[in-house]
């Protein structure tokens, strides 16, 4: 694990990277999605773990995006993810809609090492109707007639979130976020921003060590102070909503966007590495 | 004397008065998703009220009823621990199908809704739904979804433990019996006729149709106080449209 | 939740009830164990997540066991563990020898509420030829021939743990032996004792929440104070050796299990109750 | 000068120097399992010498570099994040079989060991396995174990990342080459017809057989010190046994 500028870390996402992502209330990695605007990351496949909400709507308007596998792109009480739903009505993004359990599931068989698991329910959805990567099985274990759904594992290039702090063996601290932990030991590795570094060892310390995801899975951590922002941070400090509310009225167009862009992403680089 | 009911503390109490209609022997377990302020106030109505209700809010500021992060509600819910969920929904049919994902051609191209969240999985999982949309418009009751985000029924096959109980609309409210929608009561200044026009898909008329009660002084008391207490973190801008109380104002007066 | 005396609580644990227990040195709960002996419970049926120790051998010594599903019966340093492996020999046991993974995958697949759930590995192990309720099947996700195991959930009626402490809506706080949150979560209901009770709610606590179980899964609370002893509770009290290395050679013979029953079991109701 | 070699000392340099024998690209992940001192012991000797490996010791007093509960490093292996695991048995054949369960009739009926323990699955999922028993008789190394729990070949369809790179007892050093054993070294004392005679099964036996290397005065220096110091708490029987020390005396030292 090294600990990094917040632009070296956004550099380690290579183009075309399929990359998953927390939605706004679960440590979302929003100073890392605003880098990676700056370093014009193209072709991205993103993974909205499960669904996906402002840095993904940044990364889709920014034209960063190929595509988007999640259950649900939206901005809350804000309503839709403006440029991404402009996206989907252009044709210009491939969406993969999924529901939010079989997220959490294909990640979980990726965790594992097993190359698919079984979820009940969906069947009869037109989500699973438009998933050709998802099958029907006969449940082995009853002569009844029981179809069951099985979801193939879904394994990230790369697993991006915020946490609250990182020690020198790259251990960080999510608290109870544990669908973080899912992902991140789903995915080959992990990149995460953080409050703050701290001395020692989480795993060591007997308080901390169950919100802790091992450094095993981190590649490598930058320090961004409050680096979720927009979004909020546990206890640490709330989601700015009247920002969020913003963001979804000046986004309805695509000249809107630009302007936000340019005020609080491109030209923010100072701000988010401080 | 209260004053003025508003809208959606009608709706609060009858989405109460729902989840009361049929209890299980244990503790009713009742998850409330995200962006969901009248089933969340619904749920806290009853817990205000004494009743021993368990109630898991997806949406909450801090804290949270999980500790396996958001996977574990999906799990409870799998296991058949979840009594009850709300779920809306862009279109809704006269199947009790869904549709969060949009219309026009897949995935949503004529307009794209926010997507189907956890619906596929919870309204087959769930013993009980109860569907809350307070827009009653031909636009959002259809004939046929445009797409079934979560059908409403399923063939026999298919293991299912429910569906939906009853559909609470900004105009009334229908039960659904497995197959098809009734008109159970109408709201105040609403009639069988204006429903009939204002549905876009056919459901049974009884021969009377009640109007929806109003909320009791007492549920109004704890409405705009306790209630109103519990959701002003989670939801300030509903607080503020129906109770006129935004968080800081609470602030001023907890101080 | 109710709080409950020990004897309580160890009354509702009916004969032949599905129980779960977790190992010497994930939060046993010792004193349950002892409770149940004295209330005389009959033909359990016990699952050891993943391998059983001390709590498993004192019930099979103490005739209260008709079957043992585990990967192994151990008491760690100090050896086999002795009175299973005289009721293997004398065959009044019935043992349902499986591998720990399989353990835990079989339990996440009750938690999930799914039928079965694959793991790799185990093929052929002789494991694998004497668990007819497991099966291999074809890997839907592949052309190749692809064997892979398959493992039908496994439900508990009841998981028994020890915990550091429980709130009055029965949240318990486990810290970082997470496997007692799939067992808790994949049984019926769970017993818990705890070494004391605490005010508030565990999973408001932004720093506690990761490390709760919460409430939902509790059915009832006890009270008792090194609860897991001989065994040990995280970083508040190591497990006691030498009590252990005393049992292992104690317990060797009949009369020498007896003694030790009569000493640290039957007259012991009093100190577990404190 | 050093006191006298120990032959657990010898033990623990003989499979450091096969953890080092073939490295992976990135940071090597070794994994101890429960009652495993000497593993351990070689993992920190290579640790304490600057090696960048990780280990991930099932078997210890507080603390653990999991916060999955113990299921993590199963899920870790299945992924193939885990390079190599160690393992014993109740009896190992020549065939690298192992067997955890015990003899005589399933389950065991004749001598009953612990039981499988994760074997059955991390042989198979794990790209290295180090086979450790430091009994060295025909009791143990028997031509067919009694019951297989986990095998050491799998038919082609099976998925299996690798299997056993060598048995290390208290006699010798065997290396597996996917088929059968090959006596790579013989310990002080041993001899080519000594191992024959207390080995129950066949393997192959090269020209020339080296003799066992010491340790290093650099190992032996560092097993004596900084090694014993990180296994006190976890294995303070072996530590006593193998270096004279307890953990009451190492706190006598610090205070």
């Amino acid at each position: 694990m090294t600990v990094l500028a917040l632009d070296a870390l956004a550099a380690l996402v290579p183009d075309g990277a399929l990359l998953a992502l927390p939605p706004d209330d679960s440590l979302t990695p929003s100073a890392l999605v605003r880098a990676l605007i700056r370093r014009n990351v193209r072709q991205l496949r993103l993974v909205g773990v499960p669904t996906a909400g402002l840095g993904v709507d940044l990364l889709v308007g920014a034209g960063c995006v190929a595509s988007v596998e999640t259950s649900a792109a939206s901005l809350g009480e804000a309503g839709t993810a403006p440029r991404f739903a402009a996206a989907v009505k252009a044709g210009t993004l491939r969406v993969i809609d999924a529901t939010c359990p079989a997220i959490h599931t294909a990640l979980q068989a990726a965790e594992k090492g097993v190359p698919f698991m079984p979820l009940r329910g969906v069947l009869g959805s037109d989500v699973l109707a438009h998933r050709p990567d998802w099958h029907v099985m006969a449940n082995p274990f009853t002569v009844d007639d029981d179809p069951i759904l099985v979801l193939p594992a879904l394994q990230p290039d790369i697993a991006a979130f915020h946490a609250v702090c990182a020690d020198e063996e790259g251990n960080v601290w999510v608290g109870r976020r544990r669908e973080l932990a899912t992902m991140a030991h789903a995915s080959r590795f992990s990149l995460v921003t953080v409050e703050r570094m701290v001395s020692g060892n989480l795993l060591a310390d007997e308080r901390m060590a169950p919100g802790v995801i091992s450094g095993v899975y981190v590649e490598a951590v930058a320090v961004a102070r409050r680096g979720a922002w927009p979004g909020g941070v546990l206890d640490e400090y709330p989601a700015d909503r009247a920002h969020i509310m913003a963001y979804a009225r000046e986004a309805r167009t695509e000249a809107g966007f630009a302007a936000y862009l340019a005020r609080h992403v491109l030209n923010a680089s100072a701000q988010d590495a401080a | 004397m209260s004053s003025a009911i508003a809208p959606q503390e009608r709706l609060i109490a009858s989405v109460a008065r729902l989840i009361m209609e049929k209890q299980p022997t244990g503790r009713l377990h009742v998850a409330v998703g995200m962006a969901s302020p009248v089933p969340a106030a619904a749920c806290w109505l009853l817990k205000k009220s004494g009743v021993p209700i368990r109630i898991s809010l997806l949406q909450r500021q801090t804290g949270g009823p999980f500790s396996e992060g958001g996977r574990e509600l999906f799990d409870l819910a799998g296991q058949g621990r979840i009594d009850l969920f709300f779920l809306g929904g862009g279109e809704i049919d006269g199947e009790a199908n869904i549709n969060m994902v949009g219309t026009g051609a897949w995935p949503g191209t004529e307009v794209r809704f926010p997507g189907s969240f956890g619906s596929a999985f919870m309204y087959l999982v769930t013993p009980r739904t109860i569907l809350f949309r307070e827009e009653h418009s031909r636009r959002v009751l259809v004939d046929r979804v445009a797409h079934i985000s979560a059908p409403g029924r399923s063939r026999p096959e298919v293991v299912r433990r429910g569906s939906a109980q009853a559909l609470v609309t900004g105009r009334c409210i229908f039960r659904f019996d497995g197959d098809r929608f009734h008109l159970a009561s109408v709201h105040p200044g609403e009639t069988t006729q204006s429903i009939v026009e204002n549905t876009g898909f056919a459901f049974e008329i009884p021969d009377f149709v009640p109007v929806t009660p109003d909320p009791t002084e007492a549920e109004l008391a704890l409405l705009r106080g306790a209630v109103c207490d519990e959701m002003l973190t989670t939801y300030p801008d509903f607080c503020q449209r129906v109770w006129g109380r935004s968080p800081a104002e609470r602030e001023k007066t907890q101080a």
